[in-house]
Formats: C-alpha cells, structure tokens, sequence
C-alpha cells in the first residue's frame, strides 16, 4: 500500500473504472485540454486541477471528451448517456457553476426513474469541486451540498480524505443512481494510505474516525479535519469526543449518528455551508425528531455565516468554521 | 427514398392513430376522467410520423409537454399510454409520469418532458452513446419553435456539432410558444437559418405534409447514421387546437384557425395516395375503422382500470437506496 | 373592504405599485399573451394562471413585458435592470423551471451587493408558482423554497392567503433586495377580505393564525390550510394548538416560534417540500438549538416523502402532507 | 468619427495603465501578495478601450473573470482596484470581491463576473433600464470566445433582439477559453456569424487596432443609442499570458507565442500615430512614465493597506434584513 494524494486516489479510480469498463467515459471542460490549441497536443490540462491528468493518453479523446463551455450540454448529454448504456462521469469544474445546469440534474437525472415508473436508470457520476480556502471568492468557493441532499433522486458523496475518495468514487461509478461527488478543493494534496488494487465504499455508511462517549461530533468533508482538531484539542482537558464522518448525505447513515447520540447525549455539527436549509440543520433536526429523549444538550451547528463567501483572506478565514468554535462548541454542550 | 404501398399504409396508420388517440384524449379530459396538463398533437402528425418512419427501436427520439405523437410515431403501446394519462396501474409509467412524462426506453423512446429546451442535452447525450459504441443508432430531438429560443438547445446544437454526434434536432415550428407568436420570440424570423449558423445543415420543411418530411428527414438520419454529424429540420405545421386543453386562443384569429384546418396533414395524405392510386379509399378507411376500436378498447380500459396503489408512492426514486 | 381572490389581491398589489411606480416592470412569459399573434390581441394570457391579467391594457407592452421562453435571460435582464434603475417583477412560471435560471439568482442576483462591498441593490422580485395538487406531475408541482433559503442574498416570501399576498407583494416591490415571492397554485381561488388601498406586511413578523398553549404547529402557504384543518380537528379533544405562519422563510421569524415554544414545549411543523435540508428540518434545529430546554417531545416534521411528486391523482393525494397526518403528530408529541 | 489628439492621447493612456496595471498584478501574484485567480487581459488592450472610448459613466458594461481592462477602459479609480485585488480595505469593493468580482456602478462598470456567459442576461438588463427610462445610455457585453458558447449568452442575444435593446455584445476572441482552442469549442467556426442569425449585424474585427475597433464599435454603439437595436463585435486580440496566472500553457506552440508578441496593440497603436506624426514617442513616453508611477503608487500603497475588518464579514448581504 502507498500514500497517495487525494487527488492521485480520485485519478486511480477514473483509472481503473475505465480500464475495467469501457462504457465509462468522462465528459468536462479541459479534462483533457489542448483541443484546438497551436501545440496539437492534448493532456493540456488534465483537468484545471489535474485530476484526470494522463487519463486522455491511456483512453483517447474518445473516452475523455473535452466540450465546450456549455454545463447544460455537458450534464445533459452525461444523463441521456446513461440513460441509453454508458456510464458517464461528467465534471462540473467548480460545484458554483451549477446554476447554469441545475435542470438537468434535479429535474432529468434525479426524476427520470421515478417519473418513468422505475423503467429507467441513470448510472452517472457527477464529480465537482466544492469549498472555500482559496480565496476564490463567492462564485468559486460554495459547498451546495444541501441543495443537492434535498433532491430525491440524486445520492450526494463528500469524501474528506484519499482513502475513502477512491472507494467512494469507485462505488459510485458502479452505482446505478446520478451520484454527486464532491471534491474539496482545499483537499486534493491530503495524503492517506491507498490501496493500488480497486475498492468499494458503501453509500450510507459512516465513518467512525475516532471513538469517544463524551460528545459527537459530526462532519464532512474538509469540516472532518476541523472536527478532529477540535477533538484532539478538547481531549487534552479529558474530553473524548466522537468524530463521525457519514462520507455520504444521500443517503445518511442516520443509525451511527442516532447511535452515538445514544451514547453521548451530545451533538455538535460542523458544516461548511451557510445554515439555513443546511446539512447541519438536517442532522440536528434528526436528533430532535429521533433521538429526543437521548440529548442531555441544546444541539450545536458551527456553520458559515448566512453570508456569500468573501474573498479577502482575513474575511475568509472567518467565514470557514474553525477548530476554535467547534472547540468551544464542545464545551458549552459538556457544560450545559 | 420511396414509400412503398406497405409504408404508406404504416404512415397513414400512425398518423390516424395519433389523431385518433388525440380526440379521444380530448373527450376524456374534458368529461373530467384526465386529471393535470395536456397539450395536443393534432394537426403535427406528419411531423412524428415522417420522422419516425426511418428509425427502429435502436434509435432514440426525446419529446415534449406535447407528447402523445412522437410516442405513438416511434411505436409505444397505446393501451399503456392511454393507461398512463389517465393515472392508472398499468400505464407505460404506472401512472406516475402522466402526459407529460411519457416514455418508453425499450422502444427508444427517451420521455415526453415538461421542461422546455430539456430534452436537447439528453439527445446529444443518447447520440453520444451511440457514438461511442459504434451502434449505429442516431437520437432525434423534437421540440417546438418556442424551445428553440433556451440556452440548453442552442448549447446542445453546438456540442453535436463539436462531437460530431449522430442526430437531428427536429423543430416543429407550430407558429406558437404558448400564446405568443413565433414571429415575436424569434428575433431572427428563421429558425432554421439559426440553426445553420451553428455548422450543420438545416433546412424548412412543409411539416403537414408526410413526403416531405420523410424525404428531408431521411436525408438527415442517413448523415447522422453515417457519421457525418447533426442536422436540423424545421417543421411548419400548425396546431389545430389551443396549447393546451382549456387554452381559448384568444391570440389567434378566426382566419388563421380556419386556414390550419386546410392543411390538415391527414386530409393532405389521403388526397394524395388516393389521387395517384398508390392507395385507395377502402383500404384507408378500413385503417380507420380498425383504430377507432382499438382506441375505443384503450380508453374503456383506462377509465376502469385501478389507481397506482399507496404502496408505489416510495418505489422506484433510486435503483437502490 | 371587499373579498378577493388571493389571484385578484396579487393582481392588485401589481397594479397598484406599477400605478405609483413608473420603474416597476412586468417581465415574464406570457405575462401578457398574443405578441406575434394573428388575432393581433395582447392580454390573451394576462400569465398563464391570470394573474397579471389586465395590465397590459392599464401599463401597455412596454412594462408589461413578453419574452421568449429564456429563463436565465428573463432573470438576469430582470436583476441587471434592478441594478440599473428599474424595480422589475420577473415571472418564473413555475418554481420548477428554477433550473435554467438558477445561476442568475443564486450566482449573481443574491451575491452583487456582497461581492460589491455594498455598493450595489438589487430591488427586484422574482414571483413564481409552487406547490402539488393539481396532477401537474414531477416538473410542475414542487415547492423549492429551501433552495431559495439556503441562499444568503435572498429573502424568501410564501403567502397563505389573500390577504398576506397583497401586503407582502407590495413590500417586496419596495423592498431593495432581491424577493422570491412563491405563490401556491392551490390557493389562487383562495377568498378573504383584502383591502382596497396599498398596505404593507413586514417581512420576518410571523401571523399567529390560531393561539394556543398545548402545542405550536409551524406551517406555511397552503400548508397553513392543513396546519388549520388539523388545529380543529385536535380542537374537539380540547386540545389547544398555536398555528404559525411565519410568512417568509428568509428572514425567519425566529423569535415568535421560540416564544412559542416555550410556552407550548411542543413543536410539530407541517412543510411541502421533501424533508431532506427543508425548511421543516431547519425549524426544527432552531428549536434543538435554541430552545432545546423547553422542548418537553421531540419535534414532530409532517413532510413530503423523499420522492419526486408523482402523477396519479391517488399518490399526489397521499404525497401531500395531510391534515390526519398533521393531527396524529399532534397526538404524539402531546402523549410524548 | 475621427479620433482627436486629446483623443489618442486618452486611448493610449488607457491601454498604457492596463499594461502596467496587468504586469505589476503579475509580480504581486508571483511574489505571493495577491490570493486566489488572477487572469491578465494583456494583449486585448485595445478591444476594451476601443469600445469604452464611446462611453460615459451613464452607459454600463459587463465584465467576465478576465476583467481587469475593462475597469481601467470604463473609468474605475485604479488605486482602488489594486487594493481590491489585493484583499484590502478601501477595495473597490471593500476586499469582498476581489480579482473576480470588481465593480462600480456609479461607473457603469456592473461587475466582473466569475461565471463564463454570466453578464449577457444582467447587461440586456441594463439596456432594459436604458430602454424603459429613455435615458439614450447603451450596455455593453464583454465576453470571451469560450462564453460565446454558453446558452445564457444565446439567450440574451435573442431577447436583445426580440426587444430591441441598446446593447452590444463585443467577443473577444483570444483563440482560447482556457486550454481549448476556439476551433474546437466552436463548431461553426463563426462567431460573429452565429450572432448575426440571432438577426443583428455582426462584424469580426482586428481587436489589436484600436481604430479598428473603435471604428466598429462606434457603429454598434451608436446604433444601439439611436434605438436600432443591438450588434455584436467578434474582436480577435489573442492573450500574451496563461488562462490564469500559473497556467504553462502546454497548448499553445511557441510558435503561436511569438507570432502573438508582433501583435501587440500598444506597439501597433504607436507605430501608427508616430508614423503619421499625430503623436511623437515623447508624448507617448511622457504617459508611460505617468503611469507607471501611479501603479507603483496604488501597489505600494495596496501591499501597505490594512485587511478588512472581522465586522465586514456579515455586512452587506442585504440592504435590510
Ligand atoms: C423551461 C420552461 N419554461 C416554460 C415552460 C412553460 N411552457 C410549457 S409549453 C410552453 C410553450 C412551448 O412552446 P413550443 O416549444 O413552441 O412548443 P409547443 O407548445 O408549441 O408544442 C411553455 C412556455 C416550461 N414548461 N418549461
Ligand atoms: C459557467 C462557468 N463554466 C466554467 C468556468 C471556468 N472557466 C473560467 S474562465 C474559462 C474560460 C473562458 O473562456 P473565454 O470565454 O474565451 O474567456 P477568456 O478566458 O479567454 O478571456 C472557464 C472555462 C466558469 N468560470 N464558469
Ligand atoms: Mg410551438
Ligand atoms: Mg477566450
């Protein structure tokens, strides 16, 4: 087993689900790159964060189709795709370009197979990148999780680490639903362990990262490391908290989660996006509904502010939940 | 290419079947039985029915609001889609997609869609499977002059014609986009030509009148099969009755309603089969009285048959979940 | 003061700000009707469910605006003119046609004074029909409005009645901020009295329909309806519901559901939309959060399932969230 | 229309500060002083100052994310723009914005704009505004060859037309929208020529002579003012630099890199007025000199600046709330 960036864990798995399945393709803006360019060569890009670097070269043009600038066409031509017997992994540059293409996402890809009475199938991937960190300011930098688990029909992947983002993209290339997968931006160098050989990674099925009776605290994503400073914070006055990361918002693993309020009485939730109609509020509002009896505390949300992303970095910096507050968060739930 | 007299028969069948499903509809929603939106295709059926008549079960066509044609053109069961517009068990979608939301993926039938502009992107898309399995197969989009005026369309004209993918964009320019004239939300007055600008042949076609659209729609699928990329066809064929049912058509003179009704692409057919003896009255006729009892028995069978049961309301949202 | 038709008190709002207004512009398919007609008429739709019937004729063509069916052009000409000058009313047909739109709301009318430091308003309304009930099927029945929530930028209106849809709409023609005002198709025949001179209801002030002491039922638009139905038929066993009709969902009123609560200690919401990150789920986290010690049951939510809205007149009926379902939760959180 | 001394003068100035403004961004992002994407727009000068030059505060633009020249061609405080750039306090945009997002309505500058094809439908907007009120002012699209392919930008260009809006949509072509080449991403080849079937004039342009784009953008814009409607501007003016800062362009050949340096429209531009004695080389060097120091100013100052605020955070999201 080698370390492997998450990135490079995300190439592997493209890798290997195109080798192995030739109905796979991928469709994107410069997931190749050099189409049309003076240079006539292609692999320009790889992808403007070079994820599906070198992917053109094993697979051609053919198999790893770069488009024009046109997300409706992209999206659009991934579900018809699968709807007909390809296995299409469309990518959405950055996860904020989804208003030009929500159509074909929440009303074609999510519905067909419940409108058609269950006579069709959307086996599609739909990978994008999500997250502030970069000062990319408010049209580059959103989660939009939320508006993505709200829709039925649609499954919603969030891996916070190389490991489970090979799994995860791996299962979700076979799986027979529209699969969102998003990649934090702010990731893509974290290195883990990763198996060379392919792996599958159940939907719906959380990830118990570390192990703790005090407090849960639940995360996803890049949130999973704040989560963690957090805990390894608070555990130096004791504190064991519960970090759980449900790797999937569609569907949720609500068992581990409800367990482990069960256990803890407690519940922080750390979420990158803004609160309203939010993850965050989503999970708590499990609790409330299903495990009422079990909490000892108000439940904590540290989320981003009802605000769009800012751009100057000392703006930034405040607006991305931080160890700080879920530390804080922490132990005002241990207080109360 | 030539239409021999077992062809003319199988349009002439098609056609009658449509109108003849559309009137029906017509009477059923109005006497209540049809419960949401419809919007029907009469006075279109040459349009389908030309196009469809070069494509089997392989290919693949993308549909409208304005469905029930292109259905019934590319060979979908009339007892299920009756079924499935009148909410019941047993319809092509058990009842859970409606008029609006017909389809049949066996018969490459990809789905009526309430969106419009929505199925262009998920034409290209069949196209380019087809493409890239080398099947052979083309992927049709119908839509009307108002859905040449979204984004997604002119989007999905550019990547086919990018990708070179195998398929044509069929516009059925039926003169309305709901109550407003293609003469004013069409700034360029030309649909065609706009789609020509995007880089692939396209040409006006007399959309009532069945050889014509054969012809020029046999051009079009034979490029695509061929691999020489998309085209564009646009249809003028005028819709006899308002955008959907309950509509008053108070955008419409009397002169124009009366002047469509000449053009009636049935009427047009047979005037035409008859006169050059290619087909004769009797034969038409008894096409006729054939489909009148099987839309009889479809419709009987609609208005009686039971409700989706509560049970269906969870299934089928994902493959598995 | 004269009954009206929640379809009359909107038609009237628009009527009477454009009468004062000279900026305020209709903008919208078919909000009209008959451009490019043979019959040479305009005002043959007045919208395609009558709403803005007749004003064609008062404000003529050029306030009244017809277009081409181009979503994101309708959208974003209406922001852009509300950047410029003008306060313009833009009509998205049904809330389902959000998709070829979205990024001119989310991405640019919600973020420009954000992303501008300030220096920019965009005074406009986006109104657009919601809501199940008429068979309309999967892409013309749903609600969406927790998409619009979670949007920072935007503020989000949904009236219940005829009465709120006047004073509400007027407000959020004079409001400086981009307004999503959902109308609920169902309720278009809704009759109350509704005043003949302009008035204004406040955004964020919740209308406690019904007082009560045993339990509070959040709900709004046309689930209102429900909420009502279900207090009075709780009513016969002497229990005493508090219906809520926070009237917007962004801004929320949060302090009169809290009020609420305290003195309830029981909290049913009865929403439209799918449960998943909706607003159901979020004022129910408002409650874990910030009134977890008065909660005495867990919180009830009376969703939509998971599921795109079917067809069939038999499962529409059953996907609605309905008064049974409302008063059995009312049961269960008072035994809890 | 004849472009004056004072005329020349103020065009050269112009694109003088755009180059100096876009090199010295080049350092402070190299050096690390700048956060997030940066996109130079050297080697388009005379594209945006060719139009702009038409222009009062009273007209609007759109900007894309490459945006930078067309704040300095519509007037923005250039000092105020460094700061922005930078993240600093008393930004154009209060830091909130940045590279991406800088605006000024009071000068017609309606924002850059990170979505590519996001301006068409806000700038017809504006020229909707002009339109309604009277006020004889034009809006102005910017947009790339890469937008040209985005169904928003179609959209607006069709209901530009049907309303008849005083706009113009100017495409610079730079050969790229990020690393792939117009002929690929175009399928008709034509731009301009795709614009004009919307049913507006379109003209492709040299858009590295500034007299031949202010040449064609004075027809457009005062076609527009006099209430004929819209035109598009198809401006070929290849970038010098990467997509973004960063980018190695692995796609262009070296060959194409040289060729682009001899078409450098601030070399083109001073040869032209030197050679026919309109301006001399001191004149011309007297503005460089002017500029450059006031962009070691507003960098100076920008790098000195203090960040905003923790309180700006949860500021401005609405004007009440
Ligand atoms: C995106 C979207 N916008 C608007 C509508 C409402 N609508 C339904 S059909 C229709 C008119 C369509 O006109 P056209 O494409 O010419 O088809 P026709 O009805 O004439 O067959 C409109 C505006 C819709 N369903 N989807
Ligand atoms: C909707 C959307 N899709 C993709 C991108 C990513 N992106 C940013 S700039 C760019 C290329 C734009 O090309 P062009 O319009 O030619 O402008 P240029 O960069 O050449 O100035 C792309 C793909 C984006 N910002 N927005
Ligand atoms: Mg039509
Ligand atoms: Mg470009």
């Amino acid at each position: 087993m080698a370390k492997k960036t998450y990135r490079q864990a995300i190439n592997e798995a493209l890798r290997q689900e195109m080798a192995r399945d030739a109905d796979v393709v991928i469709i994107g803006e410069d997931v190749a790159g050099g189409q049309g360019g003076s240079a006539g060569v292609l692999d320009a890009y790889g992808g403007v964060m070079g994820v599906t670097k070198g992917l053109v070269g094993m697979f051609g043009p053919e198999r790893v189709i770069d488009t024009p600038i046109s997300e409706s066409a992209i999206i659009g031509m991934a579900v018809g795709a699968a709807n007909t017997g390809l296995r299409p992994v469309a990518e959405l540059m950055f996860v904020d370009f989804l208003g030009v293409c929500f159509d074909q996402l929440f009303n074609q890809a999510a519905k067909v197979r419940y409108m058609f009475g269950g006579k069709a199938k959307t086996p599609m991937v739909m990978r994008s990148m999500i997250g502030a960190g970069l000062c990319a300011a408010a049209q580059h930098s959103q989660t939009l999780h939320p508006i993505f688990t709200h829709v039925p029909g649609l499954k919603v992947v969030m891996p916070s680490g190389a490991y489970d983002a090979k799994g995860l993209l791996i299962e979700a290339i076979r799986d027979d639903d529209p699969v969102i997968f998003l990649e934090h931006k702010a990731l893509y160098e974290q290195i883990e362990e990763v198996p060379d050989e392919p792996y599958m990674i159940p939907f719906g099925e959380a990830n118990i990262i570390l192990d703790g009776g005090d407090v849960t605290v639940v995360a996803l994503s890049n949130m999973v490391h704040v989560a963690l400073a957090a805990a390894r914070s608070v555990a130096k006055d004791g504190v064991r908290a519960e970090v759980i990361d449900p790797r999937t918002t569609s569907p949720l693993d609500e068992d581990t989660i409800l367990e482990s309020v069960a256990k803890t009485g407690r519940l922080v939730i750390v979420d990158e996006s803004p609160p309203r109609c939010s993850l965050a509020a989503d999970i708590a509002a499990l609790a409330v509904t299903k495990a009422f009896r079990d909490l000892k505390a108000p439940v904590e949300m540290i989320t981003a502010p009802h605000t769009p992303v800012p751009f100057a970095p000392s703006l930034e910096r405040l607006y991305i939940p931080g160890a700080d507050a879920v530390t804080q968060a922490v132990r005002r739930v241990l207080q109360s | 290419m030539q239409l021999s007299r077992d062809d003319l028969k199988e349009a002439y069948r098609r056609m009658r079947t449509i109108r003849a499903f559309e009137e029906r509809v017509k009477i059923a929603f109005e006497s209540g039985q049809i419960p949401g939106f419809v919007h029907l295709y009469v006075g279109q059926e040459a349009a389908a029915v030309g196009v469809c008549l070069h494509l089997s079960d392989a290919d693949a066509i993308g549909s409208t609001h304005r469905g029930h044609g292109h259905c019934i053109a590319k060979g979908c069961d009339i007892a299920g889609m009756m079924l499935e517009i009148f909410g019941r068990q047993g319809g092509l979608c058990g009842g859970k997609g409606g008029s609006m939301h017909i389809a049949d993926l066996a018969k490459g039938m990809l789905g009526a869609n309430a969106i419009v502009g929505g199925n262009p992107p998920l034409v290209i898309g069949a196209a380019l499977t087809a493409k890239t399995k080398r099947t052979g197969a083309v992927a049709v989009s119908f839509l009307g002059d108002g859905a040449s005026n979204q984004g997604t369309t002119f989007e999905a004209m550019n990547m086919a014609v990018v990708l070179k993918l195998p398929v044509v964009f069929v516009i059925e320019n039926n003169g309305y986009g709901e109550g407003t004239g293609v003469s004013y939300a069409v700034g360029a007055h030309d649909i065609a030509a706009r789609a020509a600008a995007f880089g692939m042949p396209a040409h006006k076609v007399d959309g009532t009148d069945l050889f014509a659209v054969h012809e020029a729609a046999g051009d079009a699928v034979r490029a695509a099969r061929e691999g020489r990329g998309p085209s564009t066809l646009e249809l003028h064929c005028p819709r006899f009755h308002g955008h959907f049912l309950g509509d008053p058509q108070a955008y419409r003179s009397a002169e124009e309603l009366q002047t469509v009704r000449q053009h009636d692409p049935l009427s047009l057919f047979r005037i035409k089969v008859t006169e050059s003896r290619l087909l004769d009255s009797h034969q038409l006729d008894a096409i006729d009285a054939e489909i009148e009892a099987m839309i009889d028995r479809a419709a009987a069978a609609a208005a009686s048959a039971p409700f989706p049961s509560p049970s269906d309301l969870i299934k089928d949202v994902y493959v598995s979940y």
